[in-house]
């Protein structure tokens, strides 16, 4: 009995049918507070309208999974780039990279989105909202991840890259076969948490007219007055997106997990 | 020359119906598409709306990447000083949100206790501290924010425009009471707002208004998007959207 | 194989371990370098296998392909042992995949140690990591092989499995020069020791010298010390 | 001349010269681009406007310090508990962490605040906006704090936990005096990414008539349609209370710095 | 020392490292557990010094406070060799700090460590830590020491240091259990050598019973094979 609710010591592997059990039962515990939080409320439902406006709801989820989609990968590029700048022996790279990160973790993401969209973009003739919003995102997110990689790539031991010397890997091939795999392992879940807030970040790109859920589910709001009903669909939504990054980072995880 | 043959770029904030709003298939729609398509043929350009939110539309304007905003703007001298405004094409007062049981009947019934809430930078705001600065004045950046401070009895009034408040009305029946007949002399206007020193835009947006408002067009647009409200003013003799008195043109 | 140091300087900041060094070594096969804790050992070892570069002096070495094992931690965490031995066959060496991992199969026979063949360094113990640290050695076909003291981190039990593995290949007549304190191998395998102290090379002689009565009394007190409790 | 540029190999202190010569020249790139890009631009500017406002936005700031020091201090304290439910050995507190975690940072903020507010904080009778505040940011960012902890727990060696048993400490003496040590030095960088997020996420809090800095920017920007204007001063803003925070962190992770 | 051990079993998952265990010593000062890699001689050391429980049988052993010493990071990374004393003084045995600190500073003095009261672990060779180590348990007055081959990740050096220092705590009287791979140390120190093997104890007895012609085959393999290179 006690094992179904308590673990067993030294054992590493959890019991399949106590996590069953107690899933259960903070799932019971999770619909309750909502169900009891939800009566409380003096508020007439009114779904029919959010079936109608799905089209808008659809496509804003397309905008905003294609949106994060390039900016995950051209993010992770530039996370990776920024934080091998940061590594850099060349001082003027270094010190950009810095500054370039300092600068852009401090300040907010909206003034980020307004200064490049109105000042910089168009002083450089990028027109292209769709690209602009890409554009951004990378900016934001890959400031963030660059400091993650850095600090993955600080804590793989320095025998890494001894070896790799004595057998003769080039530095490109040091980092791409030996550094690489190891970091990748080290701040997975810390990636996975910055990509996560990428996706929900890019909400704030309907200031530059992208059409994204947030902004899908604002219209829909408006139209049909129904707040809580147009918010639930962007909660399921957003969850929708940014569960399988967790899924599979925890996944990855697992996969590349050796003792070290 | 070649600026006529360029589409003419709209921008609009698709929250406020039936001014600005989405159809079911995301297409703009709405009284303001319309005024704008009509202004596209008076000027013989294309019209291309722009969806962007609300903090986007004024930079837009400003850095050109938009031609003119029809988008329920109300113009102060303190925004003039950044953008130019033409002659308003709705009206409309300010009306007043409560709550079902409350004692409110009127505006001179709010006593300083009560607190207040308004949406940010809307007309109704800059009223509130001005006529009510004694009270707790609370502001939101949403619509619903708002209505959902009523609904759950956390403020006492939400002052706003009488169309907005009319549809929540509608949807909260049992928790809101709804106050039309607000203010005498609080007039809200919309315009189209404009690039400063584009004179020669603003002069046509004037004159396209003005010759509109001749037409039978805007009384159309009355019977198209908003017949019910149309009744309900009429009932109560409050002027209705399009009823601009003369003075303003 | 033919080694000359000339004049070699090695400082690390205000440390210098090496101070005119000069050294000459002709036609000789295995040479152990012995000495006390800090003094030099890995640094020298590392200079021959230009791993690290002198500040002054020359080294000239007529063997150019070596082969390293290290201390401990040879061995790429992520990798499996297979593909630990792959590696440098395919990216350094430009062998095809299929014939890289064939060779490493082959090498891993012959050692005995097919069976770990798919398995991480974390499941395989010092004595077997170090084992097929030498087969990635040896893999890429060395001239000579260069150890800085492979066995100091493991079992006794396991040390011996190495020390054997070692003197097979030096055996077949594989080269090699190593950084020990098993002074029991030392003395069987090395046809030269070199003792590494005080900033150079105090002595530099057969095994039988400088386990004997000849040798000088800074080497005696040394192995009186490492010898102790044996 | 070379080492004016390019720092020397083996030498892990850069040079003082070279620093400042290379940072004058990434500031003059800087202000350059942004120079011309300002150039470019065909815009009128009104600072009057933000002159006009400044009580307004020294308000906001002084509430956004406030609000953000507040819940800094209760987002540590949530994410460390949540930490250690989630290596917890009894299910029940596992699963509810996990899942805990999972939703929040799966979910927009904007939804939760709105559903924190209006709903679950209504039904249990919480007014105060300002408390609201506050417990929904340290929800948010207890969420992210607590998955950058278990890492961090997870990643200090197992003989620590071996030697605190041998030398008898208790497991609460275990993690004050060794555990939390470590897992410290090891997350800072992690830790201060996550508050600098967390300030710049509190402006989130004007949908619940929280009056803070970004609410006063867009408070003034809709007073006076003076976008950029009012959003420098937000720039600002925001950079005087994440600076200290990035700096005091790198100053931290110097001092418990020693090799492992 | 009077140990008692009975029927004891303990196994790890399918693994049993011990099967119906006993053991019976009376009156002995010092005991060396010796024995093949992965048999059993961590564990039994751990099941003595109360780390570990066994799945049944009884352990009777009338020395109730120990301090243990293990093969290797015996100090906290994060604090000075001072601090990683005073800890378990301060918080388990409730020292006031300065008494702690001056019985942490006067053992230091006495082990000849005193200069390196303020280094952090990563500042210190490994004997310097592994000595330290013995201070911290030395310190809170134990009535027994557990070594569990605190010298096996030394160079040849620093064990000596290591053993001089446990050789002159039992001069002192000191008890102590300790599991070793250095057989002559073994020799000279302990009064009772354990081979731990195949899932108990297969020798018992006197080192010079152990190291001589008397002993098992299994005990004469096993000295063969790590004497080996010596
Ligand atoms: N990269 C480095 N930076 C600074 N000092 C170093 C560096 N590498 C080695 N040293 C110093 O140079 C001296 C010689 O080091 P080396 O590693 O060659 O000694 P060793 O004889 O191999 O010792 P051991 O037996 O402990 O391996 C030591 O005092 C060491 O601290
Ligand atoms: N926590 C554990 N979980 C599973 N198996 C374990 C655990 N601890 C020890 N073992 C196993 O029990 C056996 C005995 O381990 P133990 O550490 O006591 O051996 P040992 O004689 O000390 O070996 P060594 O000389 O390598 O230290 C080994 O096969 C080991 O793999
Ligand atoms: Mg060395
Ligand atoms: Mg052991």
């Amino acid at each position: 009995m006690k094992s179904l609710f308590i673990q067993q010591e030294n054992s590493p592997n959890s019991n399949k049918k106590a996590t069953i059990v107690n899933s259960l039962m903070v799932l019971i515990l999770i619909v309750g507070i909502f169900f009891f939080a939800f009566s409380q409320l003096d508020y007439v439902y009114n779904w029919q309208s959010v079936l109608d406006y799905r089209t808008i709801f659809f496509n804003g989820f397309l905008l905003t999974i294609s949106l994060s989609a390039i900016s995950l990968v051209t993010s992770l590029c530039l996370g990776v780039i920024l934080a091998l700048c940061q590594r850099s022996r060349i001082y003027f790279l270094k010190i950009i990279a810095k500054s370039f990160v300092e600068i852009i973790r401090g300040t907010p993401l909206l003034v980020q989105v307004l200064i490049f969209f109105y000042v910089v973009a168009s002083a450089f003739g990028i027109e292209n909202r769709f690209l602009n919003g890409v554009i951004i995102l990378s900016i934001f997110s890959g400031a963030y991840l660059s400091e993650i990689i850095r600090g993955g790539i600080e804590a793989v031991g320095k025998s890494n890259f001894e070896i790799a010397q004595a057998i003769g890997l080039t530095k490109i091939q040091t980092y791409r076969y030996v550094v690489l795999p190891q970091v990748l392992r080290a701040i997975l879940p810390a990636i996975a948490g910055q990509l996560v807030s990428l996706i929900k970040d890019s909400s704030l790109l309907s200031i530059i007219a992208v059409k994204e859920l947030t902004m899908a589910a604002n219209e829909m709001n408006s139209a049909t007055f129904s707040t809580i009903e147009a918010y639930l669909p962007l909660v399921v939504g957003y969850l929708i997106i940014t569960m399988p990054i967790s899924f599979f980072s925890k996944y990855l995880e697992k996969r590349f997990h050796y003792e070290s | 020359k070649d600026a006529k043959v360029k589409p003419l770029r709209v921008g609009m904030e698709l929250q406020y119906p039936p001014f600005e709003m989405a159809d079911k298939d995301g297409n703009p729609t709405g009284v303001s598409v319309d005024i704008a398509n009509e202004f596209g043929k008076y000027l013989g350009r294309s019209v291309e709306i722009q969806s962007i939110s609300w903090t986007g539309l004024i930079p837009s304007i400003r850095t050109g990447k938009i031609d003119v905003i029809i988008s329920s703007m109300s113009p102060t001298p303190e925004r003039s000083k950044s953008v130019d405004f033409s002659i308003p094409y709705v009206t409309s007062g300010l009306g007043l949100l409560v709550k079902v049981n409350s004692n409110i009947d009127k505006f001179s019934d709010i006593d300083k206790e009560m607190i207040v809430a308004v949406k940010t930078g809307t007309v109704g705001d800059v009223f509130a501290h001005k006529q009510l600065s004694q009270n707790t004045i609370r502001q939101f950046d949403s619509v619903s924010a708002c209505v959902l401070e009523i609904v759950q009895e956390r403020a006492d009034v939400f002052i706003y425009d009488p169309l907005t408040l009319h549809r929540n009305h509608l949807k909260h029946p049992n928790t809101t009471k709804l106050i039309l007949d607000m203010v005498p002399g609080t007039a809200n206007y919309s315009a189209m707002a404009i690039k400063k020193g584009n004179k020669e835009l603003l002069d046509s947006a004037n004159k396209f208004i003005r010759e509109t408002a001749k037409t039978e067009f805007f009384n159309k647009l009355g019977d198209k998007y908003l017949a019910d409200i149309k009744e309900l003013y009429k009932a109560k003799n409050i002027p209705f959207f399009f009823d601009i008195p003369s003075e303003k043109r | 194989m033919n080694l000359n140091i000339e004049n070699l300087n090695k400082c690390y900041g205000e440390l210098c371990v090496f101070n005119q060094l000069n050294l000459d070594l002709k036609d000789v096969k295995s040479v152990a370098l012995i000495g006390p804790s800090g003094e030099g050992k890995t640094t020298l070892l590392r200079l021959i296998a230009d791993l690290e570069t002198a500040d002054s002096g020359s080294i000239s070495f007529n063997r150019n392909h070596k082969g390293m094992v290290f201390q401990l931690q040879n061995l790429f965490p992520h990798l499996t042992a297979l593909q630990n031995i792959v590696l440098p066959l395919t990216k350094v060496h430009n062998v095809e995949k299929k014939d890289a991992e064939q060779q490493a199969i082959q090498l891993l026979q012959r050692f005995k140690l097919s069976e770990h063949a798919n398995k991480k360094p974390a499941q395989l113990s010092g004595g077997q990591q170090q084992r097929i640290a030498i087969c990635r050695a040896v893999a890429t076909n060395p001239d000579i092989l260069l150890f800085d003291e492979p066995t100091s981190a493991l079992d006794p039990e396991y040390t011996a499995e190495v020390l054997d593995l070692i003197a097979e290949l030096r055996g077949e007549g594989m080269e090699i020069i190593f950084v020990t304190h098993e002074m029991g191998f030392a003395r069987q395998i090395a046809d030269r020791i070199l003792f590494v102290a005080d900033g150079g090379i105090s002595f530099n002689g057969i095994a039988d010298d400088f386990f004997g009565e000849a040798a000088p009394q800074r080497v005696k007190d040394f192995l009186g010390k490492v010898l102790k409790y044996n």
